[in-house]
């Protein structure tokens, strides 16, 4: 086992970072840019059981340190990510993370089974906390009994570990990963987008199309990091801390609060190359200071795991 | 397509809130035709996550230099107008498909119409044009006489009609005003404006054969983020889309619904 | 009535803006450097029944376009603040928003009725969303029922309008605002600080004696806009909208999106000399663009008032 | 107090990640004796919202120049470090109270004790009191030796011992190591560095006159927000406490809990 290695359930990583979901798409982009093996892992945009467009644009908007999005969970649909997504990922040595979303505890269902059946990915990731999209999403997030009786579903069909999506915009997120975790949910990812707005001073109206969007960016790191924090500890379940990564630094941060893995989301378009150049900067940083491996770089009672 | 610092070796305004910045690097080699784009991130910022995007203007591959024209409008381009000569810009690029200047058959005649900052883009497809022999008129619209640019150098490169909306230069109104005011006559139509200049034209010449170009806010420039989706024209059950960063910008006349 | 002024339950206001509480002390600071008498009105550092301390330090951190802060209520109290802060306050021609705070609801009444029986405060503002304390603050923020119950006990007791200030740890702000409107509250304040939290990479562990702080700042301001137009769209209280300004034009988004006032909290400390800096900015966009009255800048819909 | 873009009228790299830099303007007019400090918004950024306090190092009111010491650390500091010459630092000062300097009566001796990015203060101070024709040593801790600066400024007004963590330089170990190997005498400390070493020299000399200079995380500098309190020594019920921003951040020896 390297310095950078990292062992999550369904996810074997060479090292801690994988792009977050939406910010890579399915890889075929930023995978002509450099090797995707060199990740730790990918995770996937949303699939829904049938093709989605998502919102009319704006669809972005640029905030301080960070940046609004109402994609809406625009994607190809389950059938056309099995036939024609997959496979080209499938064959690379690094495993995938396939974030799932719909409108329906049917809907979830179905994508579930398909796509951890197809044996290329690792592990699921279950989306309740996408604030864009109308039906479904962030409801199943901010309500404890959906949020469990979803898992619980998805777990029942699912042939690879599931991971629960947290979504930020909660007053209480500890109770809703207790939840989960009673479901069976094999880990955690946080934090989605934090609900957010910006005016477009020349109509005096909302920017986005879709009037509200998701906040991320380095903004919203000081809630990511204390989530990460509060859950870890209540929970020994693995964690992926995600929310406003930008350099190695911000990823030492996650792993003291007590992340095991990290998602790098929104700095994919500042820098299509930063995935690669985090990990060689982590790396970097390991070795000068003389480090077994990452996780030794936490506190004591900070590492439960 | 590169992500590199590239060198600003020259910066001047050329108009009201208009700048016009030619910068150094290697990336230049890599465009391939008018009307591609990069990917720019706004200069002495550092909370501003998003780049910017911006037509490549004019294309000098022996000295591995290109020219961008920008209005300075928002906070981006107003950070970019500050920028000194001799510092370094970090520039994603080239970006997207642009004009197919190439595929114009000799003997045509084909008219550029740009609106405002949708200008620059065309400068880079006229002079491709000329290259090859191809016979070109411009109609520039702009919102006043102060925000005019780079008349002159289209002028250099055929006929060129400018209209503004108040009339305070050229014909008053919009492009196609001009276009019908002259009774221009062209095989084929490139454009690049805003949306409502687009529409009219295309609703003004339904069965032209042309491009436009077209804007929209973006994420990452590459198409991987879905920030920057239209709906194609045949699109029937609601999910059929184009890319404007990576299939676009440029479009064929009546692809996109506008 | 000049194109800058509005008027407010218990705050007739020469312009819209005001200082933040917690962030202007009780203005003994700032008003040597400028006359308070320029401002809108002055909202006051929460007052508890007894002095406290707060938290130990350090009390605050940096984040990216935003700040931490874990004060934890330090003020001197009631007594002290009646006798000592207040009258230089009430001499001056500015309004005064009293911001209160306690463990229990006991504490609230008895803070609200001696502060409103002081004839020094134009109205009070009820702190029902502090991060910062263990006790109380925060939980009456986030449950609704609790928010009613206070704001209507308060209400009962209060000789001036009260105000609510509202916290956007929720998964639902609308919720809160609809039961404390229903209580009786003549206003609404928003947002408070966002809870997060920054690790010491020197430690491991969180920079802040108190772990979480409260988030401020522009990296909030995304999350204020959507909450105050969330709020706009269901209630035709008065909104008093805060979170992130730093310039004039942040005060016209929060107003286009339907604030009727605003106040300035972080960004005193970046610059102390902001609030009439701000004010004459504004002044001098409504000039420059003929605009009758600020509230003209918003959209038709948008302003319900 | 004032707020002003000052000038920076020279800036050099003294020791390993050290720096002084000499700033012009109104506001040293007003400074009011050594120990004072400055709260300066670190340049070349938009996202850092907090100012960073700095003590005055050095003060020439007659060419309205004074100068700082800092230790580029974290990034604010590190921002700092790479302004230019001739450019303008947002700057708010003189805040907060100094040694007391002025109180200080004629034939004392006093020993001034600093460590590590502690040092500044006790500049201004060595200076103030030497004017006033006071005797003084002085005693500088570092870390190791490439983290030395000021020795021979100090030494112009008296004698220096320097003490280092590793031995790399001077005295092996810390301040307090120095003043009891040396066998130092004084009859009054002025103090400024780490907790560690204050406490120190606290609880070696309890019954010392003299005075401390206490650092802490602040936001607004001048009183306001309560970021920096801490307790003060007589305090029975938890409540009594000192602003170090204002009230501070030099404070009686004894006055306040370390
Ligand atoms: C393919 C393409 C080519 C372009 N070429 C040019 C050009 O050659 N010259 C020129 O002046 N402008 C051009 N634009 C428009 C230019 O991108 C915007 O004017 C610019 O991004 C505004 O940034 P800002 O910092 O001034 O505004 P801000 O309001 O600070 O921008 C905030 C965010 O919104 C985006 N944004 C704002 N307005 C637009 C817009 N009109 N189009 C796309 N994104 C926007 C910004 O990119 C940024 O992400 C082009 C746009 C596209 C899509
Ligand atoms: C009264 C006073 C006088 C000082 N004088 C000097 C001096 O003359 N020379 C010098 O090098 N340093 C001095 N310091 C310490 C200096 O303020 C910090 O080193 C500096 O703020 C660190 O900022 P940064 O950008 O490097 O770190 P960052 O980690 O980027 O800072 C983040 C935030 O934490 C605060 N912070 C971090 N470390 C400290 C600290 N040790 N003390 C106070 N705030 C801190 C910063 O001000 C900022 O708000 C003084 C501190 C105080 C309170
Ligand atoms: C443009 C965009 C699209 C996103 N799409 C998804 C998505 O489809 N599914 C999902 O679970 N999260 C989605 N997210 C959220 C990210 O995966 C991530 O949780 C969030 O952006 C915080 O990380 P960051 O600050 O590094 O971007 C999206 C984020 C952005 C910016
Ligand atoms: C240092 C500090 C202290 C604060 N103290 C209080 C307080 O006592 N009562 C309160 O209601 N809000 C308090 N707040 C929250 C602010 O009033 C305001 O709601 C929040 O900071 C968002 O505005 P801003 O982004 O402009 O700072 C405090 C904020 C800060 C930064
Ligand atoms: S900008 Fe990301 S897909 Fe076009
Ligand atoms: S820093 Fe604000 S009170 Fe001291």
């Amino acid at each position: 086992m390297s310095r950078m290695s990292v062992s999550l359930p369904g996810l074997e990583m060479k090292n801690p970072v994988m792009p977050a979901s939406g910010c890579f798409g399915f890889g075929e982009e930023i995978g002509a840019l450099y090797d995707l093996d060199e990740l730790g892992a990918v995770a996937l945009k949303a699939t829904t059981l049938e093709p989605r467009y998502g919102n009319e644009t704006p669809r972005v908007a640029e905030t301080a340190s960070g940046m609004l999005n109402a994609i809406g969970l625009q994607n190809p649909g389950l059938k056309k990510v099995i036939s024609e997504k997959l496979p080209p990922l499938a064959s690379r040595d690094v495993p995938l993370l396939a974030n799932i979303a719909g409108s329906t505890m049917e809907d979830y269902e179905a994508v579930a089974d398909a796509l951890s059946s197809t044996g290329a990915v690792g592990a699921l990731e279950l989306n309740i906390s996408c604030p864009n999209v109308k039906q479904g999403g962030i409801a199943f997030g901010t309500d404890p009994a959906l949020a469990a009786e979803l898992t619980e579903r998805v777990k029942a069909v699912s042939n690879v570990p599931v991971y629960v999506k947290l979504s930020p915009n909660t007053s209480d997120i500890t109770r809703i990963a207790e939840v989960v975790e009673k479901a069976g949910a094999d880990g955690l990812t946080l934090i989605n987008t934090l609900t957010g707005m910006k005016i477009d001073r020349k109509t005096g109206r909302p920017l986005l199309a879709n009037q509200a969007g998701g906040l991320s960016g380095p903004a919203v790191k000081p809630v990511a990091i204390r989530m990460v924090h509060a859950l870890r500890q209540q929970t020994t379940l693995p964690i992926i801390g995600m929310g406003g990564i930008m350099e190695a630094e911000d990823i030492i941060e996650f792993i003291m609060a007590g992340a095991d893995a990290v998602a790098v989301g929104t700095a994919n378009f500042t820098n299509p190359f930063i995935c690669p150049e985090l990990i060689a900067e982590l790396d970097g940083i390991l070795e000068n200071e003389q480090v077994d491996h990452l996780y030794d770089l936490r506190a004591e009672e900070a590492g439960v795991r | 397509m590169k992500k590199e610092n590239m060198i600003i070796t020259t910066h001047r305004r050329i108009a009201r809130d208009v700048y016009e910045m030619e910068l150094e690097g290697d990336l230049v080699q890599e465009t391939a035709g008018p009307g591609q784009f990069l990917h720019i991130l706004p200069p002495l910022s550092d909370s501003m996550l998003l780049r910017r995007p911006i037509s490549i203007c004019k294309t000098d591959k022996k000295n591995s230099r290109l020219t961008i024209v920008y209005r300075a409008e928002g906070k981006g381009t107003n950070q970019l107008a500050l920028a000194p000569v001799e510092s370094r810009l970090d520039v994603m690029g080239p970006l997207g498909n642009g004009f197919p200047a190439a595929d114009v058959p000799a003997g045509e005649h084909v008219l550029l119409t740009g609106g405002g900052i949708g200008v620059p883009p065309l400068y880079d497809t006229a002079c491709n044009l000329r290259e090859k022999g191809i016979e070109l008129t411009t109609v520039l619209g702009f919102s006043d006489k102060g925000a005019v640019f780079y008349e002159e150098p289209f002028r250099e490169l055929g006929d060129v009609y400018v209209a503004t909306e108040d009339g305070s230069y050229g014909t008053a109104g919009f492009v196609t005003d001009a276009i019908a005011g002259e009774n221009l006559f062209f095989d084929r139509i490139f454009a690049c404006g805003p949306v409502p200049m687009l529409k009219a034209l295309e609703t003004a010449y339904p069965k032209a054969r042309g491009s436009i170009s077209l804007e929209e806010r973006m994420g990452c420039g590459l198409g991987v983020c879905l920030a920057c989706v239209c709906h194609s024209r045949e699109d029937t059950d609601g999910t059929d889309y184009r890319k404007i960063c990576s299939d676009g910008p440029v479009f064929s006349w009546g692809e996109v619904l506008l």
